[in-house]
């Protein structure tokens, strides 16, 4: 790695004694001599192991359960079902005001995925509790299943999620998040080009090496202490107080050293039913997902699909760009409304463009429910406005990266959301760039500065 | 059979922390009895190095060597709120809450020691090495250890702070989307070199060249990690990774790490960094949040590669060696 | 019922043990141990023999017998069986060839199972409950199979003839895309005098390319001599479609690969 | 349920245990030994965080049952460092800040060292090859890499 100091040498003081210094990680030797401890590494005696029955549907009413067998099997210590949880349905972004709550922790009644979580298991050990749950009998009526998000917005396609009424995120702004700035139909009239492109990406995984789970143990004092692998501490510990109708002093989190997490362990899944686990058993409960859970049952970052449509002039400016994009929430909503809200805020990328035109829709579909990953409502905006830059300079027959300056934003600049730029810098990196990868642009193009025209 | 080369590239921005604000941090910070700091948080290390980074925050704000400093952090009964890890928001958010403790703390501490070198506390000045110095006579001094001994046995002083970081909420507005995202944009520049085999439509990246800028290098070599990391990260999103292959077929999603795909040891890029540093007006130490858009630009840079490379638009990720020898055939079908 | 592990020191004993339900052989535990780790509840008994030649390897001229527990690394480094070491090295990672058996590879699934792969080109016999049969015999049995395998045996010329390929989109550990082994003896002239091609991935389980075999004969390892047998590479299979990649992209690229494991 | 002997040497300490058969040897180093250098990533042998060395070869210990270890020797990553001295793929671990979230580091090192043990001049392939059957999600495996052609280097020098 090499740091360019001569850039913006100005605006920075380097006299700092801590601050820039290449400090050895503290955590590192822990990690070198495997002595660091993971959520996992805690061993309690008479701890039980919980698995999860889940629904081998897309869609399905179900009819019954049938939890006696299961109950009945040798190592089994409790079976749970939706009535056992207080607070069945919620949904994780109610603590900052956004609702409604639309999931429910057990299936109940329904299951709106391939997946989904209908009945704990808890066993003397792991192998009972998945022979055990081998012996749960769900009856379900299968429904018919939308995965298209255009074909679930349509009319009369089945409703996935009924918390909502309809296949779409309600904002205060409708069925979607939008963003007007200029004329953006004035805009296209003007263009010398129009370029109307679409875009589409698949769900992917955070496939962290550490799998999501949680120990939890009881006190002896009416308080649980959760050891878990959670990316965000009192945001789990305040959703799972939610969901069991426990007073919050009467839970304690531990964790803090997590093997990745990429935006994977955000969710609060698996905390709170296994602390209901060990408040309903009085033992402790480990719920640590498989491999194979990780991969398929963990929420992954959303599908997306970006329809991008661009006015350009024949000298390079972009001078009007409407942006649709859908997020595929699958069927609830965890952090969706706010990744898809985050592209709104966020398109129409680094460039100052004059007419801009934004919605931006989260939308259920019985697909796995995704949610938030590193790049969180834009890395897959920024593959589509990048590769939609390189068709507009090729379709106006200029360089790809002299086409970027010509659009890039710099200081003071008024973005599409009315909010001026502020410390920009990627007229500064794309210059880097074009020296490192030894792709010249013009010289005028290498004396641009990100810093405020004339300033 | 024709390896066929291309390079593209790409540029993006990425904000630090929520993206609408309302995501608060709080920290703690204490002296112990012999002149140590505690930093009590709630916040989550993930594997990017929050704890270290901390330490190294709270020792330049106070004044002490980072090994001095140790941060007690993600236990809900000592650590204040802290909203999580994500969002690019650790470094920003819980910086900025430990620098604001460490200087409530670093003020008490100069006050004390200002009464056992009877001088004014703003006269006094810390060498980065454990002393407070009275400027311009540095032969009065008295370390750390020192003033922290006599605040707990002699003075009865904590030498605590506390620290507590929020942008405060924005509501977009229902018709226009006028709102006050984040002011805090990271940038990249990335160029990417395929080979691309166009009778399997097998790419191989050769090189990236990945320029970030992320206002301060708080640690370079944890920047670097992090940079490294992300750049494999952005380049396996583009090429191989997803858990529904045949969408809408929703079957024959991987489930482990034989099926889901990402590049091995063997498929990597000769890998090129270039950081620049334009410090933020709000971050600590002017520091941007690296994490998340160090894996962006790859996946654009690397698609445009492939145009380049074979002249097929894959526009839907990822950019399967499949996908490849569809549009080849489909285009070398297509009519002149 | 917990998993139970039995260890028998002959294959007979272990074979009779075997007969009850819910049993299963323990080899290397790289299919066995994942799948009563995965929750497989069918398993509950796992019966293991420790009888020596079960671990030998025994070549005598160009005759090679491999017991049925001889691992991919003990394979790969065996100096005699040195035209089968890159066959062997494409098993797994370094701790999957320490543990991956002869035995437990004759079962495996698709996309696994390159060894047998090999093994298929070489025209192995499989020795099992005192008796041998042909590998494609025992291939298109397997799931009946419910005794022990023994050992494989085959002819290995050590002046060459065969060639292995295996494509993955990982490197250098990847499963398989498809993987291609052939045996070839060619005449004076340089024409194919005998073929046998086996292909993984190209069905539920490793087979022969009969039709490319037949079409190789008398014909020289040019472009235009393989031709015919690159076009009749796809013949009677049945690719496999899994997240690695799919029975078309299986098909297509299939006679790309082989023409370049003869072009060679 | 039955329980079985199993003794063997764990990082050259004795140790003998009663477990219930068809234990695998990950969960009896960790739930009952209590040695949690070795990681459990996925228990299907596709990760390698469970790596461990037995009797000199690297095995996974979530597909080896603990009972079919008896009198083996077994190295894990907690044994490596010898009265607090670091060993030296250790070391280069930390000096090349290999490491992030750290749950793959226990089994690359286990993977490492079997390489350097029999390889201690490794080329860059055959570091690669060594850490194939190892994931890391955080690190792009570059600084893996180096590490250990780093503690080849120390090695070789020291020896010198």
């Amino acid at each position: 790695m090499e740091l360019r100091k001569d850039y913006f040498a100005d605006q920075r003081k380097d006299d700092l004694h801590e601050i820039g210094q290449p400090r050895p990680r503290s955590d590192s030797p822990g990690h070198v001599t495997g002595k660091t401890a993971y959520f996992a590494d805690r061993n309690f005696p008479g701890m039980l192991h919980l698995k999860m029955v889940r629904s081998p549907h897309h869609h399905a009413r179900i009819s019954s359960i049938d939890i006696s067998e299961a109950e009945k099997y040798p190592g089994v210590v409790k079976v749970l079902t939706a009535k056992d949880v207080p607070h069945n349905v919620y949904t994780i972004l109610i603590l900052i005001q956004i609702g409604p709550e639309d999931e429910t922790v057990l299936a109940d009644g329904k299951v709106r995925w391939k997946g989904e979580a209908v009945v704990a298991v808890l066993a003397e050990t792991e192998r009972a509790a998945q022979e055990a749950a081998a012996k749960v009998k769900v009856d379900y009526e299968v429904l018919p299943a939308v995965f298209d998000m255009e074909e679930a917005l349509k009319p009369g396609a089945p409703i996935v999620n009924e918390y909502h009424g309809q296949n779409y995120y309600l904002y205060d702004s409708g069925e979607c998040r939008k963003v007007r700035f200029g004329d953006v139909e004035a805009g296209f009239a003007g263009a010398d080009h129009i370029l109307e492109q679409t875009y589409q990406s698949s769900p992917i995984e955070h496939a962290p090496t550490e799998t999501t789970g949680c120990i939890v143990a009881p006190e002896g004092n009416d308080r649980f202490t959760c050891y878990t692998n959670t990316q965000a501490m009192f945001f789990t510990l305040d959703n799972a107080s939610i969901i069991l109708q426990m007073p919050g002093n009467k839970l304690h989190f531990v964790g803090g050293t997590v093997g990745g997490g990429f935006g994977g362990k955000v969710d609060v899944i698996v905390e709170p039913i296994a602390i209901l686990g060990a408040k309903l058993t009085g033992r402790p409960v480990s719920f640590i997902y498989s491999r194979a859970e990780e991969m398929q049952i963990s929420s992954p970052r959303a599908a997306e699909k970006v329809v991008i449509k661009d006015g350009v002039m024949k000298d390079g400016r972009i001078v009007a760009r409407k942006v649709t994009g859908y997020t595929d929430a699958g069927a609830y909503s965890r952090h969706s409304p706010y990744g898809a809200q985050k592209g709104a805020g966020h398109y129409p990328g680094p460039y100052t463009i004059p007419n801009v035109w934004i919605d931006t829709y989260c939308v259920y579909t019985n697909r796995t429910p995704s949610s938030a990953m590193r790049g969180f409502g834009v890395t897959i905006g920024d593959f589509a406005l990048e590769v939609q830059m390189d068709k507009l300079a090729r379709l106006i027959g200029m360089d790809p990266l002299e086409f970027r300056f010509i659009n890039a934003y710099r200081d003071g600049d008024m973005k599409a959301h009315r909010q001026p730029t502020e410390g920009a810098a990627l007229i500064e990196c794309m210059q880097e760039a074009s020296r490192a990868a030894n792709w010249p642009v013009a010289e005028k193009f290498m004396a641009m500065s990100s810093y405020a025209k004339g300033a | 059979m024709a390896i066929r080369r291309g390079r593209g590239v790409a540029a993006i921005n990425y904000p630090t922390g929520m993206n609408l604000g309302g995501d608060p941090t709080q920290a703690l910070v204490h002296s112990t009895p012999t002149g140590n700091f505690m930093v009590t948080l709630s916040s989550v290390d993930l594997g990017q190095g929050m704890k270290q980074i901390m330490a190294q925050i709270c020792a330049e704000t106070i004044g002490v060597p980072t090994d001095r400093v140790v941060v007690d952090t993600a236990d809900t009964d000592t650590g204040p709120h802290c909203m999580g890890t994500f969002a690019s928001r650790g470094t920003h958010r819980a910086g900025n809450a430990v620098i604001q403790a460490a200087r409530e703390a670093r003020q008490v501490m100069l006050e004390v020691a200002a009464e056992e070198l009877e001088v004014n506390a703003s006269d006094l000045e810390t060498d980065g090495q454990g002393n407070i110095l009275v400027k311009g006579a540095p032969q009065r001094s008295i370390s750390i250890f020192d003033v922290a001994l006599s605040a707990h046995f002699k003075r009865g002083r904590s030498i605590s702070g506390r620290g507590m970081f929020l942008i405060p909420r924005s509501y977009p507005e229902k018709e226009t989307g006028a709102m006050k995202p984040s002011t805090c944009y990271a940038h990249a520049c990335t160029v990417a070199e395929v080979e691309v085999d166009d009778e399997t439509g097998e790419v191989t990246v050769l090189t990236v060249k990945n320029v970030f800028e992320i206002g301060r290098a708080l640690n370079p070599k944890m920047v670097e990690q992090q940079l490294v990391g992300g750049s494999w990260m952005g380049i396996s999103h583009a090429l191989y990774e997803t858990t529904e292959p045949y969408y809408p077929n929703r079957d024959h999603g991987g489930t482990d790490f034989n099926q889901y795909l990402m590049p091995g040891p063997g498929d990597l890029a000769q890998t090129e960094i270039i950081v620049l540093e334009r410090p933020s007006a709000d971050g600590p130490y002017g520091a941007k949040g690296p994490g998340e858009m160090c894996a962006n630009p790859q996946i654009p840079a690397v698609a445009n590669a492939v145009f380049d490379a074979v002249g097929v638009r894959i526009d839907t990720l990822p950019i399967t060696p499949e996908r490849i020898l569809r549009a080849l055939k489909a285009q070398a079908g297509a009519p002149n | 019922m917990a998993l139970a592990l039995q260890t028998f020191s002959t294959v007979k004993d272990a074979n009779a043990a075997l007969k009850s339900a819910g049993t299963r052989y323990l080899g290397g535990g790289t299919l066995v141990l994942r799948a009563a780790n995965e929750g497989d509840v069918s398993v509950s008994s796992l019966i293991r023999a420790t009888e020596p030649s079960l671990s030998a390897i025994t070549v005598s001229g160009s005759d090679v017998r491999i017991g049925a527990s001889v691992t991919m690394a003990a394979i790969a480094r065996h100096p005699d069986l040195a035209p089968l070491a890159h066959a062997a090295r494409a098993v797994g990672g370094p701790a999957i060839r320490n543990m991956a058996t002869v035995g437990g590879n004759l079962f495996a699934p698709a996309p696994y199972g390159d060894f047998t792969v090999a093994l298929l080109a070489l025209d192995a016999t499989v020795s099992i409950d005192g008796g041998e049969m042909p590998i494609e015999t025992f291939l298109a049995e397997r799931e009946s199979n419910h005794a022990i395998v023994t050992a494989v045996g085959f002819t290995l010329q050590v002046d060459g003839g065969f060639r292995f390929l295996k494509v993955s989109r990982v490197k250098p550990k990847g499963v398989s895309v498809l993987s291609i082994a052939a045996m070839l003896e060619q005449a004076p002239d340089g024409t194919v005098s005998s073929a046998r091609i086996g292909l993984g991935c190209m069905a539920d389980r490793p087979m022969r390319a009969k039709a490319a075999e037949k079409a190789l004969l008398g014909r020289k390892l040019t472009s235009s001599g393989i031709a015919p047998a690159l076009a009749a590479a796809g013949d009677g299979s049945a690719p496999i479609t899994d997240p690695i990649a799919s029975a078309w992209y299986r098909n297509e690229v299939l006679p790309v690969h082989l023409g370049r494991l003869l072009l060679a | 349920m039955a329980k079985v002997p199993v003794q063997f040497t764990l990082n050259g300490a004795e140790k003998a245990e009663f477990i219930d058969s068809g234990t695998t040897l990950l969960h009896a180093l960790r739930d009952k030994i209590g040695d949690t250098s070795p990681k459990g990533g996925c228990h299907q042998g596709t990760c390698g965080a469970c790596s461990v060395i037995i009797d000199g070869e690297l095995r996974l210990s979530c597909l080896t049952l603990a009972e079919t270890c008896n009198g083996a020797a077994i190295t894990t990553t907690s044994g490596l460092s010898k009265g607090g001295v670091l060993h030296p793929l250790q070391r280069a671990f930390l000096d090349a800040f290999a490491t992030q979230c750290g749950f793959c580091t226990p089994g690359m090192i286990m993977a490492a060292k079997v390489l350097l043990d029999q390889t201690p001049n490794p080329s860059r392939d055959e570091v690669v090859e060594a850490l194939s059957g190892n994931i890391c999600r955080c690190t792009g495996y570059e600084p893996i890499i180096q590490a250990v052609l780093t503690a080849a280097r120390s090695n070789s020098q020291n020896a010198a």
